[in-house]
């Protein structure tokens, strides 16, 4: 095949989302019903699409092509266009695999849901806008399908609009992303300030050049703070991530965006968006690796919020609730992987846990539907046998969370925590701290998977009746997505068993980054059989808490009422949000910008303009006659002027 | 003075003579038939400048096609004399000297212009030798292919509004009544 | 003085030698063979209607034309009182005169000596009586096409003529206040404008193969090749039915349909200035044969039949020996030109009365129906078609 | 034997002033349309002379062009008119003043 051939077949993959969504979006009062037979084989084709240059670049094969000149203006010089290189090709994989699957289990999902049509355009749109966004090779296209995703986001999220509390989740996930969208879009301007481009190639290679570079940034307030330019860029750059990725503290919006439906909890806010922000950060390591102030900032904070979310996770009663919390914190463990400079690693444990999660929200789903719309943990119970299918599938996803040997999250996790502690002091740290995350996290996956499906039913009598499996167009996507849940950390079995192939694969893309040398193949055995029995012993503890000794939680709680209370309200973050931000400024834009500034200034001006125009009009309007021939005389008049100016000015 | 700018002067004269008949005649039939002329002799004068491809179009789409849906149309309304009242509008006079008075400026300023033979590939008696048909089609659909296209469409877009504007619209065809 | 006189002298011997005498001798050709037209008319109808036609006047009635003509010559001559005047007295002569002036390009005949009259012209020359500067004799040429101006743009001067006639049945409709001959005018505007679009696409397939748009020299092409009417089957069928509608013969004959509207635009007229409608009605009946014989059968070319070894596929089959054939295609060489093109100008004039013998009338939205949903898409067709085989061949 | 080419550019000035004056003076539409006839052809006139004047074939295509778009226009103008006569039954402009401000 041809270059131009090939080429056009990879921009195949983003464009068959896309035009499943124009067909749905424009068509949704025709297609309705039968949305999903467009959307559905588009999704499909692209991932077979994807394959396709998996399968060229494991032979080697990487792409790198301007489209379109999109903006010249003076120095600003942007184009269209796409990357294809390793990160690209998994990101590609787990994308329209993970979005294919999603798009089929919505069939059964939001069956007879009356905005059908719209959802699986929203759903072919956002499939777009992470394919353009793991294909751009600059990062002002990266930016621009960055917002599209969050735009996606914020109307599958208010997919219910009717609902208040779904319209309000998708506003303060919209809003609270745009904090860290305006740190990342100050981030790019430094960039192209600095650099003059946003193209990949050009800023890796500029970056090194301006590592000495500082700025002052309290020099408009005549202060002094020099901070190193790349440090500079680097950490805005994260606020973006942070933003997207849920990280402490902009992780505000993630739990409250299950108010959408559960397949767009599934592809949106566990497998695909929120994991765009340690893409970004894988990609744009070349930068980060050159401020080592920057590179920790990353592993504190994922580090931080691993740990603070699995701690909201114990204690939380909503099932979808439970697996947000979950994400957050296992997202947390990938910006700590990137911030130790394991970025393969980081990629390796977004593809597993795009599976597993994926897999225990749609399994979460499954049993929502079963249970027609009931998400409260504390009354259900008792399910194991009423829907088999869902139970087992949440099982593997579950043991896959919890770390358990032989499932993916197993490897990638554990991998994570191996190199966490072979990374200096501050890596010991992150390293104890990922353990205790690792404790707890193995704890609430199985809290769940005991509350919900084991013990006596605490199911409302009229909810018992109608408990039943979901259709097999539901339970099919589970089971794929368990196999993969499973056989998809294989790819990375670490190299003490002579594997990491996916490392391998990943190099290219990060080989500038400095290999930490493993210091002692017994230690590393020992600090996996320590990850292993930590993973037991959550589990073990769950066993205990909620099968064998059900009062024990409540013994605990009552024991640390304070602290218990602490993690009931997420440590109160929305509160204090309230109160420091949202309460302020209600009140200056009350108080000052509405009865001032608009009523009094703006609203003056608009309608003096009107006021005005109106007036002229009424004394303009008389030269318009209706007569034809004197709109004729006045171009006769204008030759007439025109051609007398000519003749004066011979 | 020769052959040549005799024939020029009668076909000028006939022009001017029967374009004032045109603008001044009361019954629109008379204005067409002295428009007729005035088509002629401009076909005749583009004979006199070496383009009797232009003349022989002058002939069929003017007087052949276009002068006659004029008549045609004049015949399709039956305007009754007497509705047709006076010829020009109460200002005329007025209207009529601006006018005049453009065309005498325009006229000044060709007076005093000065127009440079600048050979082209083109000269007289090579669009003779080869016809001027020949030459308009070579370069018509070469270096004025695109725009001979455009006007194409432009024709076809005229075709359907003059159908869309006269047609009749039922109620049952969905239009306005005695649209 | 002499250099004032003598180009204007010589000027006038030119336009005499080259554009009155021809065509004082076309226009009055044209003119008795219209009239004699009539007479062949009524005559071939009547037989086709198994009766004599006309008989009394003259031997076998062939004085006949010359009865009506001075019938119609000393006829009343009548200008009805609500008629407006000018209009009504100018419409037959813009009737006739296109006509008339499209015989201009029409050739009748290859370059000839005219039986040695041109020569024998050019005798004065010698005689040495006439100064040499005043002498027109020169002018005359050794031998002359018979045709009156071959102009290269000679079809479109012919559609061009055609397109005018409109004008006079268009104004003799309306100068005549009546409402038939408004209707009948009407009627014949609009046909005459439609089946002039469908009649110029069939022509374009024509000059596409012959690459000039002048009579002659589509002749000549045709003699290098073979008649047009071979390559172009469709081409020539539409360009005959769009010329019988041209000229609103029958069955296209509806702006005279005496059942309906009395006898259309020229209801009103009588005498002289209504035997001018005839006479132009037979003049272009007599062009469209002329433009059909010239554009598809080669104009005055002289059939020839193809030799039988020369064609490939068939010609061994043949039970004929290429002798006799060129023995045959000698003897139609023989015969003059002018006789071919007349012969086949006759040949159609001869269809045109069949089909007004044999077929009824269309009704109008049949007609506008053939003329703009069957005649212009084939035309269209035959161009495209016609295009494509030229660029395919190269 | 050549025609000056100021002759020719008189000749299409006053053809153009003709047009021009017409086309203010008159009431009838039809009249106003044969007056922009006339304007055109004396651009036409104009074209075609400059063409010849300057060996060059560019002015006939242009006029070819202005015949094709001449027929557009007459087409539109006359299927307006039929329109106006239709709901109106006038043909004079000054009667048809809808937009006066």
């Amino acid at each position: 095949m041809t270059r131009s051939v090939v080429l056009f077949r990879d921009l195949l993959i983003p464009i068959l989302p896309l035009a499943a969504f124009l067909v749905n979006g424009l068509f949704g009062r025709w297609t309705r019903e039968k949305a999903h037979w467009v959307s559905v084989p588009a999704v499909v084709l692209s991932f077979l699409l994807s394959l396709f240059v998996l399968k060229d670049v494991l032979s080697g094969v990487n792409t790198y092509a301007s489209l379109y000149r999109w903006i010249t203006v003076g120095a600003f010089d942007v184009s269209v266009g796409v990357m294809i290189d390793p990160l690209t090709a998994v990101m590609l994989i787990v994308v329209t695999s993970v979005s294919s699957l999603v798009h089929i289990y919505s069939i059964g999902y939001m069956h007879g849901d009356k905005g059908y049509a719209r959802f699986f355009a929203y759903l072919s749109l956002f499939t777009f806008s992470m394919l353009m966004l793991v294909l751009s090779n600059n990062l002002l296209e990266l930016f621009v399908f960055w917002e599209a995703v969050g735009l996606c986001s914020y109307l599958l999220i208010g997919h219910w609009y009717d609902r208040r509390s779904a319209a309000d989740a998708a506003t303060k996930a919209f809003v609270v992303n745009r904090v860290g969208d305006f740190g990342f879009g100050l981030g790019l301007l430094l960039i192209f300030v600095t650099l003059g481009t946003l193209d990949y190639q050009a800023v890796f290679l500029g970056a090194k050049a301006a590592t000495n570079q500082t700025v002052d940034l309290l020099a408009p307030f005549g202060g002094k703070l020099d901070v190193g330019l790349v440090t500079l860029i680097a950490l805005l750059l994260f606020a973006g991530a942070m933003g997207k990725s849920a990280q402490l503290p902009l992780h505000v919006w993630l739990p409250d965006a299950m108010e959408g439906p559960t397949p767009v909890s599934a592809l949106i806010h566990a497998a695909t968006m929120v994991t765009a922000g340690v893409y970004m950060v894988a990609r744009m390591h070349p930068v980060f690796e050159l401020s080592p102030s920057a590179m920790a900032t990353v592993a504190v904070v994922g580090g931080g919020t691993a740990i603070f979310a699995a701690t909201i996770g114990l204690v939380q009663n909503d099932i979808k609730r439970v697996v947000a919390y979950s994400t957050v914190s296992q997202l947390g463990y990938m910006f700590l992987a990137c911030g130790i400079g394991a970025y393969g690693i980081a990629i390796f444990h977004l593809m597993t846990h795009a599976f597993f999660k994926g897999l225990l929200f749609l399994g979460a789903g499954s049993v929502i539907h079963a249970l027609s719309g009931e998400q409260d943990i504390r009354k259900m119970g008792g399910l194991r046998n009423k829907i088999p299918a869902t139970y087992l599938t949440f099982l593997i996803g579950s043991l896959s969370l919890a770390g358990v040997p032989l499932f993916a999250g197993f490897f990638s996790k554990d991998e994570i925590l191996t190199r966490a502690f072979f990374a200096g002091d501050l890596g010991r740290v992150l390293w104890g701290v990922a353990l205790l995350g690792a404790l707890l996290t193995a704890f609430y996956a199985f809290r769940l998977v005991y509350l919900v499906f084991h013990g006596e039913t605490r199911l409302l009598p009229d909810a018992a009746h109608h408990v039943h499996e979901s259709p097999p167009v539901m339970t099919v996507p589970l089971w794929i997505l368990a196999v993969l849940a499973v056989f998809s950390g294989w790819v990375g079995i670490p190299l003490i068993a002579g594997g990491d192939k996916i490392g391998h694969f990943l190099e290219p893309v990060f080989k500038g980054v400095a290999h930490v040398a493993h210091a002692d193949i017994r230690l590393e055995f020992w600090l996996i059989a320590v990850s292993v029995i930590v993973a037991l012993l959550g589990i073990a503890v769950a066993d205990m808490f909620y099968r064998t000794r059900p009062a024990m939680p409540d013994k605990v709680a009552s024991a640390w009422p304070r602290f218990y209370s602490l993690l009931l309200n997420k440590w109160w973050f929305d509160e204090i949000f309230d109160w420091a931000i949202v309460r302020p400024t209600r009140r200056i834009s009350e108080a000052f910008l509405w009865k001032v500034a608009d009523v009094r200034i703006i609203d003056a001006f608009v309608n003096g303009v009107g006021s005005v125009t109106q007036q002229a009009a009424a004394s303009w309007r008389r030269i318009q006659t209706g007569l034809t021939q004197d709109y004729a005389m006045t171009v006769v008049l204008g030759l007439l002027a025109i051609v007398a100016v000519w003749l004066a000015a011979w | 003075m020769n052959l040549d700018q005799a024939f020029f002067l009668y076909f000028a004269a006939m022009i001017v003579v029967f374009s004032i008949v045109t603008i001044t005649r009361k019954n629109p039939v008379y204005a067409v038939m002295a428009l007729l002329v005035v088509f002629f002799h401009v076909a005749g004068l583009y004979v006199l400048l070496n383009a009797e491809f232009i003349a022989a179009l002058q002939v069929v789409v003017y007087a052949g096609a276009i002068l006659v849906l004029y008549l045609f149309v004049l015949m399709l309304l039956s305007v009754p004399r007497e509705a047709l009242g006076a010829a020009a509008h109460r200002r005329w006079p007025v209207y009529a000297l601006v006018g005049g008075a453009t065309t005498f400026e325009i006229a000044l300023l060709l007076a005093r212009s000065k127009f440079a033979p600048r050979p082209g590939p083109y000269p007289p008696d090579v669009v003779r030798e080869m016809g001027s048909t020949q030459a308009i089609g070579t370069v018509l659909f070469t270096e004025f292919l695109y725009p001979f296209e455009v006007i194409s469409l432009v024709l076809l877009v005229a075709m359907i509004g003059a159908i869309v504007l006269t047609k009749k619209w039922t109620p049952a065809q969905g239009g306005e009544e005695g649209r | 003085m002499t250099d004032l006189i003598q180009p204007i002298f010589q000027t006038a011997a030119w336009v005499v030698i080259y554009a009155f005498v021809p065509s004082f001798i076309v226009m009055n050709a044209v003119l008795i063979a219209g009239a004699f037209l009539t007479y062949v008319e009524r005559k071939v109808i009547g037989h086709i209607q198994q009766r004599p036609g006309p008989n009394r006047v003259g031997p076998l009635g062939l004085l006949q034309p010359l009865a009506d003509g001075i019938k119609l010559l000393t006829k009343e001559d009548i200008i009805p009182a609500q008629a407006d005047r000018f209009v009504f007295v100018i419409a037959p002569f813009l009737s006739l005169v296109p006509v008339i002036m499209a015989y201009a390009v029409i050739p009748w005949g290859e370059p000839t000596t005219l039986m040695g009259v041109l020569p024998w012209l050019r005798v004065f020359d010698g005689w040495g009586y006439i100064p040499a500067a005043w002498n027109p004799f020169p002018l005359v040429p050794e031998k002359a096409t018979l045709v009156i101006s071959n102009l290269n743009i000679g079809v479109l001067y012919i559609l061009g003529m055609s397109g005018l006639s409109a004008y006079g049945i268009i104004l003799a409709g309306w100068g005549s206040n009546s409402k038939y001959a408004l209707l009948g005018g009407l009627r014949s505007a609009a046909q005459v404008i439609s089946y002039e679009i469908a009649m110029g696409l069939a022509i374009v397939g024509t000059l596409m193969l012959a690459g000039s748009l002048s009579l002659v020299d589509i002749v000549r092409a045709q003699e290098s090749s073979f008649w047009y009417v071979l390559a172009q089957p469709l081409g020539f069928l539409i360009f005959f039915i769009s010329g019988i509608a041209e000229t609103n013969r029958a069955p296209f004959d509806l702006p005279e349909a005496e059942s309906e509207i009395v006898a259309g635009f020229h209801t009103e007229y009588s005498g002289m200035r209504f035997a001018f409608f005839f006479m132009a009605e037979y003049g272009a009946m007599v062009i469209i044969s002329a433009m059909a014989s010239i554009l598809y059968l080669g104009g005055w070319l002289p059939l020839q039949l193809p030799i039988p070894s020369a064609l490939p596929a068939i010609g061994s089959t043949l039970a004929v020996t290429d002798g006799a054939v060129r023995a045959v295609n000698g003897a139609l060489m023989a015969v003059p030109p002018i006789v071919w093109m007349l012969s086949k100008i006759g040949f159609f004039l001869f269809v045109y009365i069949w089909l007004r013998a044999t077929f009824p009338r269309l009704r109008y939205d049949q007609l506008m129906h053939l003329g703009w949903k069957v005649m212009l898409p084939l035309g269209l067709a035959n161009i495209f078609v016609t295009g494509l085989v030229i660029l395919v061949k190269g | 034997m050549t025609i000056p080419l100021s002759w020719v550019l008189a000749l299409s000035a006053v053809v153009f002033g003709i047009g021009v004056i017409g086309l203010l003076t008159r009431r009838n539409i039809l009249i106003l349309l044969m007056s922009l006839e006339l304007i055109l052809n004396a651009a036409n006139i104009n074209l075609v002379a400059f063409s010849n004047h300057l060996h060059s074939m560019r002015g006939n295509v242009i006029v070819v062009f202005t015949i094709a778009v001449a027929a557009a226009e007459a087409a539109v103008g006359l299927a307006i008119l039929l329109a106006l006569f239709r709901n109106r039954r006038t043909v004079n402009l000054d009667e048809v003043r809808e937009m006066k401000g």
